[in-house]
């Protein structure tokens, strides 16, 4: 695999967020401003618009400058934490022209971690990273165990989607929810929804091939 | 929504176009983007100091460029942060070798990007960037446990971090001892507000919250933020008492410290009203004990056309009394 | 009634007292009387000169007392005149031999009490007293045929008078001088303005007129007196233009003119709002080939918490620009 | 007569002015603020505290003060105008202890004067000196036909009374009632009521006696 596949994997994020705007924008109404499904679509598309057509074959520089164009577009919370996972996912696979497997499990930790940097928040915050760190972990061990990527990827969009369920228990202490305290429990985290969106692009990523 | 605009995607531009042309003399924009402003005097070697934030609060927050306070700020649509990109910008544009420190609010959009440039201009640039982040709205949250991250938001009172820190790096102090200097008066300052009504975010046209035509909100964010209570409108002395009790009992302020204090009219509340406040606060302080160096009574941090007041109490000691006493110049803040 | 002040026949003589104690080191009064305003710096032999009015338009009238401008204002309770007797005693207190010089804005009582001080202070203390009256809202009225009175309300203009007269009276010139800058300076001053929202008198406690939720009034008085056209709020450029056509051809203001602009904000509406407006009176100007010299931007004469703003031209000559230029320190206007 | 004669005419002025207090409030309701039942009420109540015990002989000094006692207490329109008449009549009557039918025709001739010169508006403008003028007249005609002063004050009465029921004829050109152009032809003047009040109060002054 090369920078088009992960020009492919660009598209379907910016499909499945264009794809779901009005559902990001139901979901962070309720708990928030309700601007994600807009900062989500205009995003992906400007990370995906910015290097579709580049002809970049270092796969750091293009996740990277992916990255910048995301943050310059949509400078929001979410924006800038998507922005940031990108640009880490490009500092550690920078050089590289060919992606292995486990490269693409590199990238999705990279992500995180770049996420994890910039937001201080931890596990169990009721965040994005309740949605992206349980897939991550899924796809480590499902890669470890000798899985194919397009199996280690539903595996990753089943744990993402179990954990986005799972933020139903948690307290937000981060942005806008969390000024609601206990009340917030109840609620769907919107940024948990995103990295279930994530993983369900990541794996259709596959499927179109 | 009663607003004196053209299309409400223009809003934050056309202002900006029109300061531009108001304030020639002292500032100017950096590249082709109006949203990245720089103050037009340079003064080699001194430390640049950048802030930035969303539009709808001015003077807050790129009013303050200028002479003596910030050299440069980038600025967000209506309450949302400016971009990364943005921020790198100006901070190349008013690095001139001594380091750039920036001062912002305590928001998590504002915090990531100002982060994200920080790393940008130390990786792509080789500038050295130290940042502030004032948080002093007692209302928002208690105060930090020891070690914790302080998660008060940042309102009003960031002017006396700008002023001091502004008047250290125009004296020619080091990236280091500005870092100090606008941390002691972060540290020193805290403010509460109220608020009367809602205001009108133009692109969303309708406003934020809704708020009984005899009710108030003690304690309510620049964003229209859930405050600490709701309740009927009391009178002005009776509201000051309330908000003061808070404000002095959190650092706390004592008997024989000495103040600068901040009386901040949210947009659409008149200076007669502001002043109502003030004699109260006066009357307040002195049976604490509690003296008042300096006033500072007007808008210097709106929430576009709401109706309400805060009120920032900065604790001084030699050093900030000098820096509070520094001549400055901006658009919006002339001291001589 | 959304207010925050104590009782409403307090309203006026507190925020007074809070403005002593904000700026005690530029103003203060004479006698006991909190209403009559005067500078804390005096300078010898000067002429001196007074103001007066009702309150509620803050900065307006009191808000111009300090170095480079006014010596003395006598304020009223709100929009009501201040009697003869307290403009009789900031008359005393200022003059210092040169003779006093009033500048006030047209309306009936103001006239009539200034006119019956002049002549106490004539009869009773031997000052010299001259006066100037500022009306120039070109939308109250026509201009004054040839020997007839003018019968245009004074607005926001006025502040282009203190200015030069006041930069004038610090040169040191003498009462005629003086008189003859001011009346210049009123002579070559036109405002128009436009209200969206009604505004509260404190002790009436009710609306002075009402309005619908999408109307605006093109050229209303700062009183709430009636303007020239009530109709749908507009984008802004076109308030602009339509008020800016009936400006520049007043006097008129021709290509190749130069002019000092003042935009306005009657209250409530936000600093963005009235940028945005500066940026259409930039580009309608520049199309007229008519030069900005210098722009103001922000709250000079108010009405309580009306929405709205007005727009002063001020056509200038070498010596009106050397006297709007010259240094002035008061609580509401500094400039360097 | 003496100053007790003055002081008894200012009690009448007070007392009248007081008892239509609502009458002027609701009159300049109509075409004005709606303030000159107050400022009238408080006017002439000053005016007279301010002498009635004062001893003081002087005819012009007495109401020199009276008249300032009002400028100060209501310095609105008509407060100021009010405060020039007395202020005039003061100056005009200065150094006299006794007082002739004569004085009192040269007290209210002094006191329109006043009114005009502060005022600067002519007869037929639709303000106060359209109710006080013809009584002015009035008075002096009648004094000069050999009149008693109780008979010349009822025909000054009847003349202000005609005056204010004419300025329904007139089109008002000062104050708030200008701004109303043709509109405040069949409007009546309050200005001109207080000079009718004034009247009323004079005729009265003799009736007391
Ligand atoms: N510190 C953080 N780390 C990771 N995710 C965060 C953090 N703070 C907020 N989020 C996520 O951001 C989402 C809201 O994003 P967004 O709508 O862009 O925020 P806002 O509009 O309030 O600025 C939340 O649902 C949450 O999942
Ligand atoms: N120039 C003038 N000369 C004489 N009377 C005047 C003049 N202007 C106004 N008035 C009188 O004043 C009356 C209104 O008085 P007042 O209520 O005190 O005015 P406002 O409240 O509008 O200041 C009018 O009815 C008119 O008779
Ligand atoms: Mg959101
Ligand atoms: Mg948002
Ligand atoms: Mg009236
Ligand atoms: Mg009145």
């Amino acid at each position: 695999m090369n920078n088009s596949y992960l020009i492919e994997l660009l598209k379907e994020l910016q499909d499945i967020m264009c794809e779901n705007r009005d559902y990001l924008i139901k979901l962070d109404s309720i708990v928030g401003d309700g601007d994600l499904g807009l900062t989500m679509s205009d995003g992906f598309t400007a990370a995906y618009k910015a290097v579709s057509a580049s002809g970049e074959t270092d796969a750091g520089k293009l996740l990277y400058n992916a990255g910048k164009a995301m943050s310059t577009a949509v400078p929001s919370t979410m924006g800038t934490l998507m922005a940031s996972g990108l640009m880490q996912a490009g500092k550690v696979l920078k050089g590289k022209t060919e992606l292995e497997k486990a490269d693409i499990a590199a990238l999705f930790e990279a992500y995180l971690e770049g996420v994890a940097n910039r937001g201080k928040a931890k596990v169990g915050d009721k965040t994005f990273l309740d949605g992206l760190a349980p897939a991550v972990a899924a796809l480590k061990s499902a890669l470890q165990a000798g899985d194919e990527l397009n199996v280690a990827a539903a595996a990753a969009r089943e744990a993402a989607e179990a954990g986005f369920q799972h933020t139903t228990t948690m307290i937000a202490v981060h942005g806008r929810a969390a000024t609601r305290g206990e009340a917030s429990r109840a609620l769907q985290d919107p940024g948990a929804a995103v990295a279930m969106l994530m993983m369900k692009a990541f794996e259709k990523s596959f499927l179109a091939k | 929504m009663k607003k004196i605009i053209n299309r409400p995607e223009d809003y934050v531009n056309e202002m900006l176009e029109g300061l531009y042309i108001a304030h020639p003399d002292l500032i100017t924009y950096t590249g082709d983007d109006v949203r990245c402003l720089v103050a037009v005097n340079k003064k080699a070697g001194k430390v640049g100091i950048a802030t930035g934030g969303g539009s709808g609060h001015l003077p807050l927050f790129l009013g303050y460029v200028g002479k003596g306070m910030l050299d440069g700020c980038s600025v967000g649509d209506v309450f949302q942060s400016p971009s990364a990109e943005q921020m790198l910008a100006v901070t190349k544009e008013i690095d001139s070798g001594a380091g750039v420190l920036y001062i912002y609010g305590n928001y998590n959009g504002d915090i990531f990007n100002f982060d994200m440039a920080a790393e940008m201009a130390d990786f792509e640039e080789s500038i050295r960037v130290e940042s502030v982040v004032a948080g002093e709205d007692v209302a928002s949250a208690g105060p930090a446990a020891d070690g914790e991250k302080n998660t008060r938001r940042g309102v009003a009172g960031i002017i006396f971090v700008y002023k001091c820190a502004g008047a250290a790096a125009d004296a020619m102090m080091d990236l280091d001892e500005v870092k100090r200097v606008a941390e002691k008066a972060a540290a020193n300052v805290r403010t509460m507000g109220v608020a009367l009504t809602p205001c009108i975010v133009p692109r969303v046209g309708t406003p934020g919250f809704t708020i009984g035509a005899d009710k108030m909100e003690i304690g309510m964010g620049i964003h229209g933020e859930t405050g600490i209570r709701r309740g009927k409108l009391e009178p002005a002395d009776q509201i000051v008492d309330e908000m003061l009790e808070k404000i002095v009992a959190d650092i706390p302020y004592v008997s024989g410290d000495e103040v600068a204090v901040l009386v901040n009219g949210l947009g659409a509340t008149p200076l007669d009203e502001q002043y109502i406040v003030t004699r109260r606060i006066d009357s307040y302080l002195k049976e604490k004990g509690i003296k008042v160096y300096r006033y500072y009574v007007g808008e210097y941090a709106t929430s576009l056309e709401m109706a309400g007041f805060s009120i920032s109490l900065l604790k001084l000691d030699d050093e900030l009394k000098g820096l509070i006493d520094a001549p400055a110049q901006t658009p919006f803040f002339v001291q001589l």
